[in-house]
């Protein structure tokens, strides 16, 4: 069996992927479609909350990738640390915008389901605080990219920066379960099948969540790829220079 | 003139980030605040306006101190001293580049950064109006400070210091047309001294920021 | 053509150099020598008008000065053609091939000036003197980290200006190969005025 | 190591000021707050310990930027990172240096103006307890981030980018222990989690700090 | 004693010069030469450590490094005595007299270093050199803004430090009256790998 290190090869990624990538584009397509028309059409209003509920199909996900997202830097910056190899340091830049939007998605559908259940857009309770801060950690992650030249010191420096940020990925997720005060859902999704009714509801997010996880991937994938045919780009357009 | 805008904004651009950096620090500091103070979110929308002032006003004096420091560095401010370029116009050049890359945006950015201080809906048009008046006023301010500091390293924080008083009747006017705004009473006279500031010390800094910067290049 | 009569110059309050006078007509290069902190750079700063003369004049045409000292003033951030191009606007003058090819800057046109070597740095800089378009070329320690062929190419560029009609101060510590006048600074030290008495002044 | 410190304490002290200019700079946000917010008093009594901690932090943000810019632009940090000095120690001392010449000071001063912002005096007491327990957190996450953003000119804002959310739980811990100070509630549960930040982070951060720092002499 | 095996060294991600070796051994000087942008600079970071070599070793005992480059690290609100004092105490040495009196600074000794003319700061900028206690000196251009007299007053420095088994790597353009080993880097130069093929790889 082939080793996975190889498709640290920015080769053999660029070829596993361009079979993969399709594949998995068409299954968050399809799983996305089946489980937000299933949810918002097909299920009925939840008798607390009104229609308001399926905005959980959106929130929940997002929220969900925006943490996984974070954990997946964090992994993909450690390799780099260790075993050095450029994909890995690649697809971590290219996780970041990704991440930053599902932060974004799920603040703002957050935000819009807080008015009618809380009576606020927004409160400072211990998850919202951390995962403003992470929203705030992937703006800097980006900015720091952005900002260094040299592709390798780039990467050591958001790496090192990923593993500090990490905190606040774990505090958003588990905070809830730190200090029990707070206004937001402490619930874990198993939780949340008992407190809200039934499988009607659970059913549809599950797909929309497993929607997410391959739209995430798909985009990754696909940001990586452009990734090293920019790097690849600087690197020819170096040579040319050298002449 | 025009070059050393189109320069300045290009700079700005290029060292990571430029308009994004500004903007971030804005609102960091306002996500801060309630940090500080508490989540009660009845006080959190008294302050506001206030806060939302003094957020944009820190925003704009920490892009300031390399206004003219990095071109003190490099030799460039030597150079441009002995061109053709008359240093008012370089003066307000600068300060017009800093506006464009943070004032402007700050403006833009404050209505959104006020829901999460809880302000009520009617004062997102009168934050906007007062900062856009406003920040040109800070821009030119900040601009005459960092000419006065220009030689000190470490001179960041003695320019706040320096700039920080000459902020605050900007400051006192258009904090009250978004408080006033954001209660639905009149604005007008807070709103017109605003204008006025902005008008007067456009006038009248770029020329004193140009004398200043002649003494400092000694 | 610059003219410096009866010229005293201060550094930090101190009187560094006195009684200096000199005239640099069209087509010539003055060359300033004197040993490290003999006050070249002081002088040099006092012609181009960054810094009063404690007395005496210095007499040029207006906008005819262009200066170039130890730093460069080139932005890191911005290109080779870039940082050229700025200059050329700020002086109003047009077309920076002449001066990138005339200090073979053209093969590094769009590389960051951050990433050039010491050596490049420093030809941009002295490629910014072309673009000035100005008479009075104030030169301070042009030719330092450049190598032998640099220097060369700088020499040229100079005997080339003065041929136009140009004029050149320069302080230098080598031999630029250069035919021009040379001005030792080193007598025009400033001395110690006598103390007469104490007369509720500074000195 | 010691040499390093003293050299920046006396750097801080001859650069016009040091100890005087992050107290300064705090003192007129102080000022500032209440042109902002208005000054109604019982407002301002009840914002007060978590402005006086936002203005600490901040007093602390803008000193912080040119921690090793300065050394890094006149080569002294290529050479400190050829000598014989780790270079964890060379980041301990230059952390400390920061502390004692911003932090220090901060803390002495701001009881002196909680008074300015109408704080009940009980809270006086706290506000010096909490900062002298969370200022070193902040010079030492600053650090960090300076060691981060070093190379990178007019990186101060970006410096702020990084650092503000890092300053997060220092903020909200130390302010929760002033203003539970201030209305006589118990402060011992906030206390405790302040100074395991400034203990965690004052053992790992120099470390980190160190790493980074020698990634970007590349 | 240095030595350098097969050494490859790159900036900004670019091969400058690859299969480097030579030897310093204790009492001997190399100069080093090549013409501007040759990669004198990017070799001498990569001897003192401060960035990786892409490929082969460098040997050298441990702390044994002193490396100068074009910036000083001379803090202009110090005094020249405090700046070196602080040097000497972050490499644990003592006795700053001897490098003051060495670079001729003792008359300059409680002037801070911002009011030092050019030549002066540099001077400064070597004294240091003298008071780090290390063996291996790598230098980068030490002579720019120098007068001939303090070049000379340099070249005796070295002379000293060699003859006591120290030894030294000098980059620079100019002729320093040095008896050491010249070696040129140009036909080092990094030459292009044959690309084979499009592989979606870096190179
Ligand atoms: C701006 C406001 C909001 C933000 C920033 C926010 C953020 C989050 C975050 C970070 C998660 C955790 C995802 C994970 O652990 O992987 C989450 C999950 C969740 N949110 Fe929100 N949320 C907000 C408002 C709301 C509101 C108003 C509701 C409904 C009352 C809600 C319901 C849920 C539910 C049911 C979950 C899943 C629970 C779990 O798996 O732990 N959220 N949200
Ligand atoms: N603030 C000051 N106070 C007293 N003396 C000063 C001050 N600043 C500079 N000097 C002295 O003024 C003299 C003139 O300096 P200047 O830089 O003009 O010399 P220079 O001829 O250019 O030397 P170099 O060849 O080293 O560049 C020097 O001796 C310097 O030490
Ligand atoms: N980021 C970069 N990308 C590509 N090339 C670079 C980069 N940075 C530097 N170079 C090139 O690397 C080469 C080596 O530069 P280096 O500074 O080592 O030269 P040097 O021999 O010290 O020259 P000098 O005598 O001018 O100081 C130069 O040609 C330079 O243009
Ligand atoms: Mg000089
Ligand atoms: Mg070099």
């Amino acid at each position: 069996m082939a080793s996975l290190w190889e498709y640290a090869n920015p080769l053999k990624f660029m070829r596993l992927t361009d079979r993969v990538l399709p594949w998995v584009s068409v299954g968050a397509a399809a799983c996305l479609a089946v489980g937000l028309i299933w949810g918002f059409f097909f299920t009925p209003d939840d008798f607390r909350q009104g229609s308001t509920v399926k905005i959980i199909y959106i929130h929940v996900p997002a929220a969900l990738m925006a943490i996984n997202a974070w954990f997946m830097m964090l992994v993909a910056s450690l390799i780099w640390l260790i075993r050095r190899h450029h994909v890995s340091a690649l697809a971590a830049k290219a996780a970041a915008p990704v991440g930053v939007v599902m932060t974004l998605i799920a603040l703002i559908t957050g935000a819009i389901w807080g008015q009618p259940m809380w009576g606020t857009w927004w409160e400072f309770d211990p998850r919202l605080t951390s995962f403003l801060v992470l929203f705030l950690f992937y703006l800097g992650y980006m900015a720091l990219w952005s900002a260094i030249e040299d592709a390798d010191t780039a990467a050591d420096l958001t790496a090192v920066l990923c593993m500090v940020g990490s905190v606040f990925a774990v505090l958003s997720r588990y905070a809830v379960n730190f200090w029990n005060q707070g206004l937001h859902q402490g619930a874990s999704l198993s939780l949340d099948k008992e407190e809200n009714v039934a499988d009607v509801f659970y059913q549809p997010l599950l797909v929309s969540i497993a929607g997410f996880v391959l739209l995430f991937l798909a985009l990754v994938l696909l940001r990586t790829r452009t990734e090293i045919r920019l790097r690849r780009a600087s690197a020819l357009m170096a040579r040319e220079k050298l002449q | 003139m025009k070059s050393l805008f189109f320069r300045d904004l290009k700079l700005a651009i290029r060292a990571g980030g430029g308009f994004g950096l500004g903007l971030a620090f804005f609102l960091i500091l306002v996500v801060l605040v309630p940090f500080g103070v508490g989540p009660q979110s009845e006080l959190l929308s008294r302050i506001a306006p206030g806060i939302l002032w003094v957020g944009a006003l820190l925003a704009c004096l920490l892009s300031l101190d390399r206004m003219f420091a990095l071109d003190h560095e490099d030799g460039s401010l030597d150079l441009l001293a002995t061109s053709a370029l008359p240093m008012e116009g370089a003066c307000a050049a600068k300060a017009l580049a800093h506006w464009v890359t943070t004032g402007l945006p700050l403006t833009l950015a404050a209505p959104v950064l006020a829901i999460l201080l809880n302000m009520p809906p009617d004062g997102f048009l009168w934050i906007f109006i007062s900062l856009a008046v406003g920040t040109p006023a800070m821009s030119v301010i900040g601009g005459f400070g960092a000419a006065l500091t220009v030689g000190i390293k470490r001179g960041g924080l003695l320019l706040s210091l320096l700039v920080l008083p000459l902020y605050v009747p900007t400051l006192i006017f258009g904090a009250e047309v978004a408080r006033r705004g954001a209660e639905g009473l009149q604005t007008t006279t807070p709103l017109l001294m605003l204008a006025g500031i902005t008008l007067a010390v456009s006038a009248v800094l770029p020329f004193v920021s140009a004398m200043v910067l002649k003494v400092n290049l000694r | 053509m610059l003219d410096v009569k009866d010229l005293s110059v201060a550094r930090g309050g101190v009187p560094v150099l006195e009684g200096l006078s000199f005239s640099v007509p069209a087509g010539q290069a003055l060359i300033l020598r004197g040993p490290n902190g003999s006050g070249k750079t002081t002088l040099l700063r006092t012609i181009a008008g960054l810094q009063p003369a404690l007395s005496g004049q210095v007499e040029a045409e207006a906008d005819s000065i262009a200066y170039a000292a130890h730093s460069d003033g080139v932005k890191g951030n911005l290109t080779v053609t870039e940082n050229l191009r700025f200059w050329a606007d700020v002086f109003g003058t047009k077309g920076i091939e002449h001066a990138l090819q005339q200090f073979d800057l053209e093969s590094l046109f769009d590389r960051p000036a951050h990433a050039l070597s010491a050596g490049q740095k420093r030809r941009l800089g002295l490629a910014r003197l072309v673009v000035t378009g100005r008479k009075n070329w104030i030169l301070d320690e042009p030719t330092v980290s450049l190598d032998t062929a640099s220097v060369q190419m700088f020499a040229d560029t100079v005997r080339g200006h003065l041929a136009e009609g140009g004029s050149a101060v320069i302080a230098t510590h080598i031999d630029l190969g250069l035919d021009g006048t040379n001005f030792d600074v080193t007598p025009y030290k400033a001395t110690q005025k006598k103390l007469v008495g104490f007369d509720e002044g500074f000195l």
